[in-house]
């Protein structure tokens, strides 16, 4: 049990007991997290269990932010367990802070009504930690480029069908942005989503739990314990397989995260970059809008 | 287990992830053995290409290059580590070409 | 999308439309999933995921069963995420049954007051699956007894500290149970529990999650995937890491699975077991309960 | 890399978890060698109980053998398949004490 000594309220000493218990985590860790601030881009089938997970724990202050106006849809109830088949056209936003706050009213939730190339910076940069739970290549590319910019640690998760993988950006100067890692967008006809390929709820459950950890890693600067940085967790869940790989390091001459980085994140087109389109000429100097997602 | 003799053909581990796996009957992982002429990780992409795929080579390639979002790792690592295309692999190597996923 | 000759409802194919359209699951698995009845076994850091992943999924029949008059605790609420703040003080197996039914409503809950020696085997008898969500020693050979002597599939996972396991028990004629691969407890000065040593709540999150997964596979027959049976997965949290190791097959020998089981569930006393006694002579003849436990 | 002479010294791996890393400053993994005497897993368990455990040595033998609740992997696959404590390791091996689990 923590000494009287520690800043943490009583109130806080009985929640977050077991985590105060555990000599890897203790006080220490969670005196941290009480003034921790972490933004989950995208309240879907990864945000759920990230969001969870981590209002549990106790970050100070949570970050929810999905497309404008997406609502809670029927079939996205089997692997989007933090929302409810009441809240079914509702906010997905204010769903996922609801469920937030159900679990821990102690911590402060913010909501923001989207997430796209002309906030993106701005909004990364008030939070220790951010978490890619997004489900389009568009957001990818944008919300690695804002935390590239902001040099804020990116925890980015995936999952589509019976396949997950979870790494982290952006932590450290030798860690890559996303990129460093995919400086070309795929073509358009290979990129699966999961409304339209499936997708089993336990696979971004598992690796949205896992972003929560990576983050409680990252924000409660634990020691003993190494988080995903340069390296990428493959999860295979038909045959309940992982695997970790190595990365490359940081690209010196990467254009968001490399010594001159050249992008404006603000300016830059990333649906018609995502499209095959060169991101830094939008046609007609219209720059076209990013929406955040939610999988 | 390795070969070390450059000049002759090796047999080595494709895997496969991310979806790219539906391009080789599902199969996650195929032992196979190039001709003697294919040694670098450039020649092999082409071969793949050529002689392991029957359908949407868009998946797999762009021209003679990899298409874009798919991480090549030589026994787990990142290729960029291994000097990319013109790694010369060994026998026993895993090369995996896996797919970067981007739903949630 | 299933056409019209599914024998699932409209409604069924809304909310399940993310897994009907995965080639691996599809409506054959979607329409095993909805005559499938499946038992979690203690409602706490294990079970909360695994309750909402099955919920939403869709299994016809999800029973829950803790600890007798087992309510919810403040210091659960950081990991047990099915729970809520406004239900501390409430039975925990009903807090669970309002998670699982706000998350989807078309699932029959069933709800057990107590798991023990005299009632384990019949209740397991009616599940397809079990779940062992418990957290001591003694609940742990009582839900592997039960299995064995039921012959019903166990999806077996732990979590403490930084730590967590998962193996698929008595699932067909060479899977071992829990009493062939641990054919005598440990001294109980070996034994944490998350009460005592702590736990961060991704560890269970995850472990409870794929715990969904694994019992997802076993009901729904799905083709090309492999479940866990004769493997062991150990999760270290501390580094995101895992492995798989492989297990014995079933003990021909072994008291409670083997060819000549010698173990009356009913009359063994799993709590005098677990303290290194014999549970096969009770003092006085009288049989020790063994409490289930929610972790 | 795994050595075949059957009396010389043989370092191999010890790996450490669900607790047990505890009763080695917390190290998951140790590099060991062995004196030449010590060729089966029986016998490393002494021999580990010995001389690299000073405290709670209750947590891993109940006097010459491995306390109940351990798993003992060799390069994971469970010692049961491998002749238990009669296993003669070699060079390179890892073996891994796992103690179970009970928490949730
Ligand atoms: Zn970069
Ligand atoms: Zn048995």
């Amino acid at each position: 049990r923590p000494t009287m000594s520690t800043p943490l309220p009583p109130s806080s000493v009985e929640r977050y007991s077991r985590q105060l218990l555990l000599p890897t985590f203790g006080v220490r860790a969670q005196t941290k997290l009480q003034t921790s601030r972490a933004l989950i881009v995208g309240c879907g089938g990864l945000g759920s269990p990230a969001l969870l997970y981590l209002a549990g724990a106790g970050v100070s202050v949570l970050g929810l932010v999905d497309r404008p106006h997406d609502v809670v849809d029927r079939s996205n109830l089997h692997r989007q367990i933090a929302h409810a088949d009441a809240r079914v056209g509702q906010s997905k936003v204010a769903s996922a802070a609801a469920a937030a706050r159900a679990l821990n009213p102690h911590v402060v939730i913010e909501t923001h009504a989207e997430f796209v190339a002309r906030n993106a910076v701005e909004l990364v940069s008030t939070y220790h930690v951010v978490l890619d739970c997004t489900d389009n290549v568009a957001a990818r590319y944008l919300v690695s480029d804002a935390c590239a910019a902001a040099k804020v640690p990116l925890v980015s998760g995936a999952a589509i069908g019976m396949e997950g993988q979870l790494t982290v950006y952006c932590a450290g100067a030798d860690t890559p942005c996303y990129r460093c890692v995919f400086p070309a967008p795929p073509p358009p006809s290979c990129v699966g989503s999961c409304d339209a390929a499936g997708v089993l709820g336990p696979v971004p459950g598992v690796i949205g739990t896992m972003q929560a950890l990576e983050a409680l890693k990252l924000l409660g600067g634990i020691e003993k314990t190494t988080t995903l940085r340069r390296k990428l967790l493959l999860f295979d869940a038909a045959d309940s397989a992982f695997r970790t790989v190595k990365l490359r390091p940081r690209a010196r001459e990467c254009p968001a995260c490399g010594d001159e980085p050249s992008i404006e994140v603000a300016r830059f087109a990333y649906e018609a970059f995502a499209l095959g389109r060169d991101g830094k000429a939008p046609v007609g100097g219209v720059t076209v809008e990013a929406p955040a997602a939610n999988a | 287990q390795r070969q070390t003799n450059m000049t002759s053909s090796k047999t080595i581990v494709l895997e496969f992830g991310g979806g790219l796996e539906a391009l080789f009957s599902d199969a996650k992982s195929l032992s196979v053995t190039p001709p003697a002429d294919i040694q670098s990780l450039g020649k092999l992409i082409t071969w793949v290409r050529d002689h392991l795929i029957t359908a949407r080579h868009d998946m797999f390639v762009s021209g003679d290059a990899l298409r874009p979002g798919v991480l090549v790792l030589v026994n787990d690592v990142d290729w960029e580590l291994e000097d990319t295309v013109n790694y010369r692999f060994a026998g026993g190597d895993r090369i995996a070409f896996i797919s970067t996923l981007h739903g949630g």
